[in-house]
């Protein structure tokens, strides 16, 4: 949004919010128009007060003594109750807002994102890789799976009103749904050292067909599966873990998205961080029916966009067609 | 130096200027060493959290490396510091009665646990050292030849980090022994040359005080470092 | 300035010190799975309260010195306690909506 | 008789000025007073030397290229901007120098419970400012003033554990002056002097003092911990090896959170002196603004979390973090209502330290109510880290703490030397502080809503237009700052007598002469009345 001085050349014009491009953006900034108003509402009144109290009771001389008011409870409950309704109000809304935002839908098409000192590495289950560029289709909600290669970044679309930090070591994620084509600043939010500022980029959001065509060009290392297929035959897994028969470890199709078994008893959603954890600490959790300290640890030897693109194999295999037929996740909403 | 207006009468040599009586300056030297107590708290309390996380986080790596730690020498210094802990209370109540010989004998009696207690923490400390467990010293750090950790970069790392509160832990705690112990000695100096008397023992006091602190912070290390899991090797 | 609890008193609490000790080496040799850590933290407490009651004479001191005492755990709980607040609840996931 | 203090035709009375000469008197002094006035020399320094480093910032955003200076000097300019303002500057100041010196006279005490722990925490204070300097000088810092893992403690390849050394030894001293004043707030007290009596500003330092105690302990350890990592590289902060990097910024805000209200506090405290003075009138529900002061201490504990809220810290977390938060907003409110009202039907006077405490109840208000968009869950994803923080901590800190210290500064000034500063320049120094600070801090909000993201050496073009009106807001700040300075310096000679109470305030400390003798009281005094009794005639000025 700019102000009503729109018309002026683009270089006089001083923008007061920035633009609003998703879902939440909007959401996000009625909000923000709420406790906007509720704070000036309340500044002017504490101004006010000030500012009457300080002319009308000005010293008139020197040795007036003004009758001592002791207080009173009940303006005290008054002003201590109804500030914190109001501000339950923003409790409440915040964190609605802040829940409704928490997991991305099921259909949502899947992005990678590796942080790095200094720049945004965003790969697509397509096959596509690009530094410091985003690009989304408009009207799907897009989930992006955030890692870090190094120190904590923070992965930062101000026109989204979208922020998350990346914390090595972990999977975090963040999704949104673009409501308007266009170019969009991607900030890196949380300081990372020398180059903190130039670890910016941007969204591209584009029309269904433009992102189409987008798609078209490129990804020629295969898709990510493929990738991923090649990782798990170069770093010898396929030896002990098998697609559709019992090996040293695990099988692992229809391993991922289920329920599994651990040798403690308990179980375990396998996910992402069930799926990195197995690679990089295998011996964290064992599934029941395995033993221990069989499989050595892969921590330092695959990039983070490696352990990206090996997941998303396995998460191929989730689904039990034979292999070859296999559709790339994240792009099932589009069937 | 301006002495202060209105001294009190019968001035007490030990009563500093800016007290009133000799009860508001001890009052307020023990309600020091109290709020003193209380950093400490939130002191090895920080320790605690992080150690409290990273054990639910490698249950495994900790039960097992715990192992390393000879649970008999951890229970001896238990004892010795609890031995310590009940003559440093009898020499505070010797004060207390003034009791000059019992004082200087029962002080004599902790700074000898104390020390008993240093000593064999070193003895641990050297087993540590003898056996390449010191993490903090590059190069040391390898178990691929014990037999429970097999080849397993993750688990040595994990295990280090139980090494490593091991000793920032207990390295802590021994500073502050041979503080306690210095502690101990001054006022033992002090009251050999008959510095207290049954009206002023405060630094008696307040040194009890913390010696008894740093007894309670051993109780608790003692079950967390040494018998995590549970002891399978009693020697 | 205030009671001084016995020699005798002293003894006993020094007895039970060490029989806890002990104790807490007996169980830490009886595997009970996670509640080993629970029960030696519980001897630990007891221990660390008869000290503080008896050797460090609390029992008899101001109702100020005992809430300092108090204070010094609960905000050690407190810092404890909010931390593993998240740890407990990270991997939960909300399906949307709050509760 | 020959030092600038002492002039012998002005100033007769015996007090802890002319009391001993030489530079060892004054670097063994076992005097409260004495010792404050070491802390507000050294603190000043600070002070100015944090504000080049803020004008060093300010110059470079001026344009939006990053062309003044590199990345990494910049980087290393806010580091060293923050941790001396933080650590070496908001916490010891009110609470050192001016706590130090008034809390005994409030409470009508000689000195401190411990007068050599007092000074042993000024050097322990020294000594962690030279570490944080020799950092600077060796070639400064660059991990920001937070210290975040894994950067700081892997990545970063400066002196980061020089000035966590620096951090971590000035820690002792806060907790040292923390300790002295809960010992003398509750065993010094003068006798009538009852818990319900004390002046508001004692029992803020109190709060104060119960947080430095509590908190600094923990931040000691965490940084002890970022130390030996990254020495030995042992694997507690690093996840490359084990380590959990949340879980640095639990025990780092465990301890930092509530240090901003070590920060606050006693500014808090001050406004409460300076609006019951200036409208003669005692304060409007005294029971509420002490109370609130103790529930600040203690819920400020409670909330460290909303720091976190995008770390990947857990939503549950998020949820209770975010519900204490408001909570914590509910103290500040009560004072901010009762300060205004004790206004109401007062006699109200324009006085330098009354002007400063107006800007405080103003700007702290916009701090305090920004700090809700902070709180508020889905706001704070947007906002966090962004200049939005930037603009919303220094509200609460220049606007409010600053604000309260310069205040107090003015209120106090002709009690600590015995002149007065010249009151058409104060005023006219208040104004430009309260006009450059707006005009710097208040565009920083709509720059963060706009996502210009904090701690960016260069940034996009579109956010120039307010950081040019931060840059000019600065330059006037740094004018309005400098000018105090100048002129308390000129008044040490030149001001005129100012007399044992030039404002025909209550409070202990202008019962007795200014300045003060040595034990502070020629008798001790005995308390009968409530706290701010403008009401109930003075009592005759003794002395002189």
């Amino acid at each position: 949004m700019v102000l009503p001085w729109g018309g002026l050349p683009k270089t006089m014009q001083i923008p007061l919010f920035p633009e609003s491009a998703s879902t939440t953006a909007d959401s996000v900034d009625y909000l923000y128009y709420y406790l906007t108003a509720v704070t000036v509402v309340m500044t002017t009144l504490i101004f006010a007060a000030v500012f009457i109290f300080a002319i009308k009771y000005r010293r008139r001389s020197e040795d007036e003594i003004p009758a001592p008011i002791h207080g009173s409870i009940r303006l005290e409950i008054a002003w201590s109750v109804i500030p914190f309704l109001i501000m339950l109000t923003f409790f409440w809304w915040g964190a609605q807002l802040f829940f409704a935002n928490a997991s991305p839908p099921a259909d949502a098409m899947d992005v990678y994102a590796v942080g790095k000192q200094w720049m945004w590495k965003i790969q697509y289950p397509e096959g596509q890789r690009e530094i410091n560029e985003l690009h989304v289709p408009v009207g799907r909600p897009v989930k992006v799976t955030l890692a870090s290669e190094d120190v904590i970044h923070s992965f930062f679309i101000p026109a989204f009103r979208l922020k998350h930090d990346v914390v090595p070591g972990r999977y975090d994620t963040m999704w949104f749904n673009a409501t308007k084509p266009g170019r969009y600043h991607l900030f890196c939010a949380e300081y990372c050292g020398t180059e903190h500022s130039g670890m910016v980029g941007w969204v591209t959001v584009m029309t269904e067909p433009d992102y189409e065509n987008w798609l078209a060009n490129g990804g020629a290392e295969g898709t990510m599966v493929q990738q991923g297929e090649r990782l798990f035959g170069q770093y010898g897994c396929v030896t002990c873990h098998q697609l559709d028969q019992q090996g040293r470890g695990p099988m692992l199709r229809g391993v991922y998205g289920s329920r599994i078994q651990l040798n403690d008893g308990k179980t375990i959603l396998a996910d992402d961080a069930f799926i990195r954890e197995s690679i990089l600490n295998p011996n964290a959790k064992i599934v029941a029916g395995y033993k221990s300290d069989v499989m050595p640890s892969f921590q330092g030897q695959i990039s983070e966009e490696g352990l990206l693109q090996l997941i998303v194999y396995i998460k191929s295999l989730a689904i039990t067609k034979a292999p070859g037929t296999v559709a790339a996740p994240g792009t099932e909403g589009k069937q | 130096m301006a002495e202060p207006h209105g001294a009190v009468a019968e001035h007490n040599p030990n009563l500093r200027h800016h007290f009133d009586s000799m009860e508001q300056q001890f009052d307020s030297a023990t309600l020091g060493m109290w709020v003193f107590l209380l950093t400490e708290i939130m002191f090895f309390g920080g320790m605690f959290c992080a150690y409290m996380i990273y054990r639910s986080m490698y249950p495994a790596a900790f039960a097992s490396t715990s192992q390393h730690m000879n649970p008999l020498w951890g229970a001896t210094n238990t004892a010795v510091l609890i031995v310590s802990s009940l003559s440093m209370a009898l020499a505070v109540r010797a004060a207390h009665l003034g009791q000059q010989k019992a004082l200087q004998i029962l002080l004599l009696i902790t700074i000898f646990f104390g020390l008993c207690f240093l000593g064999v923490k070193a003895i641990e400390y050297h087993e540590h050292w003898v056996d390449n467990k010191v993490p903090l010293i590059g190069g040391h750090w390898d178990y691929s030849n014990t037999p429970e950790f097999p080849n397993q970069a993750q688990y040595a790392r994990q295990a280090q980090i139980l090494f490593c509160f091991y000793f920032f832990m207990t390295g802590f705690h021994a500073v502050h022994m041979i503080v306690g112990v210095g502690l101990m000695l001054t006022i033992f100096a002090m009251a050999h040359k008959g510095k207290f008397n049954s009206s002023y023992f405060t630094p008696v006091e307040i040194s009890g005080l913390y010696w008894h602190f740093v007894d309670i912070v051993w109780i608790f290390l003692f079950p967390l470092l040494y018998l995590i899991g549970h002891t399978k090797n009693l020697i | 300035m205030h009671q001084l609890p016995s020699v005798r008193s002293y003894v006993l609490v020094w007895l039970t010190l060490t029989i806890m000790t002990f104790v807490t080496f007996y169980i830490s040799t009886i595997d009970l799975g996670d509640w080993n850590i629970v029960v030696a933290l519980l001897i630990a407490f007891f221990k660390m309260m008869l000290v503080i009651l008896i050797f460090m004479n609390v029992k008899a001191e101001s109702p100020l010195t005992k809430l300092f005492v108090g204070a010094g755990f609960f905000w050690m709980v407190l810092l404890l306690g909010q931390v593993a607040i998240d740890y407990i609840s990270r991997t939960w996931m909300p399906e949307g909506k709050m509760w | 008789m020959s030092t600038v203090l002492q002039d012998p035709r002005t100033i007769e009375t015996p007090n802890y000025l002319n009391a001993e000469y030489g530079w060892k008197s004054w670097l063994f002094t076992k005097d409260h007073k004495r010792i404050a006035v070491l802390y507000i020399i050294s603190i000043t320094v600070m002070f100015f030397l944090g504000g080049i480093f803020a004008g060093l910032i300010r110059l470079e955003l001026l344009t939006p290229q990053g062309d003044l200076v590199n990345s990494d000097t910049y980087n290393k300019f806010f580091t060293m901007h923050g941790i001396i303002m933080v650590f070496f500057f908001l916490i010891p100041s009110i609470p050192a120098t001016l706590g130090n010196f008034f809390v005994p006279m409030m409470i009508g005490a000689k000195d401190l419970a411990f007068p050599r722990i007092n000074l042993l925490s000024w050097y322990i204070y020294i000594i962690g400012a030279l570490f944080a300097l020799s950092a600077v000088v060796m070639g400064g810092v660059d991990t920001g003033w937070t210290f975040y893992t894994p950067f700081s403690s892997t990545f970063s390849n400066t002196f980061v554990i020089t000035a966590a050394c620096g951090v971590f030894v000035a820690g002792f001293s806060s907790i040292l002056t923390g300790l002295n004043f809960i010992v003398t707030i509750h065993k010094m007290r003068a006798p009538g002097m009852t818990w319900g009596r004390l002046p508001l500003f004692v029992w803020a330092n109190y709060a104060t003092s119960l947080i430095q105690v509590l908190g600094t302990p923990v931040v000691a350890i965490t940084l002890a911990l970022v130390g030996l990592e990254r020495a030995f590289h042992i694997g507690i902060f690093d996840p490359a090896i084990g380590g959990d990097p949340i879980l640095f910024q639990h025990m780092f805000w465990f301890y930092s959170h509530p240090a901003v209200y070590i920060m606050i506090l006693p500014g808090m405290g001050v406004m409460s002196e300076l609006v019951t003075c200036f409208s003669r009138k005692g304060v409007f529900g005294y029971a509420f603004v002490a109370a609130s002061s103790i529930g600040i201490a203690v819920i400020g504990f409670l909330v460290w979390g909303h720091h976190m809220f995008v770390t990947g810290m857990s939503m549950y977390a998020s949820l209770y973090f975010s519900l204490l938060s408001f909570l914590v907003a509910v103290p500040s409110a009560i004072k901010i209502f009762n300060w205004t009202a004790t206004m109401f039907r007062g006699s109200i006077s324009y006085a330098t330290p009354m002007l400063y405490a107006f800007g405080f109840i103003g700007l702290f208000t916009i701090g305090g109510l920004t700090g809700l968009f902070l709180a508020t869950l889905a706001v704070d994803v947007h906002v966090t880290d962004t200049y939005f923080v930037v603009a919303h901590f220094h509200y609460v800190m220049v606007g409010g703490m600053v604000m309260a210290y310069m205040g107090g500064m003015h209120f106090w000034w002709p009690k600590i030397t015995g002149r007065m500063y010249p009151e058409g320049w104060a005023k006219f120094s208040a104004l430009l502080v309260f006009v450059g600070f707006n005009c710097t801090f208040f565009p920083q909000f709509i720059a963060g809503y706009l996502g210009q993201p904090r701690r960016y050496h260069a940034y996009a073009p579109e956010f120039q237009v307010y950081n040019v009106f931060s840059t000019a807001g600065a330059t006037i700040l740094g004018v309005g700052y400098i000018i105090p300075f100048i002129y308390f310096m000129w008044s040490l000679k030149y001001g005129p007598i100012a007399g044992n109470n030039p404002w025909k305030a209550k409070g202990l400390e202008w019962e007795t002469t200014s300045p003060p003798p040595t034990y502070n009281f020629e008798t001790t005094p005995i308390v009968t009345e409530e706290a701010y009794a403008y009401a109930t005639p003075h009592k005759e000025e003794h002395g002189g």
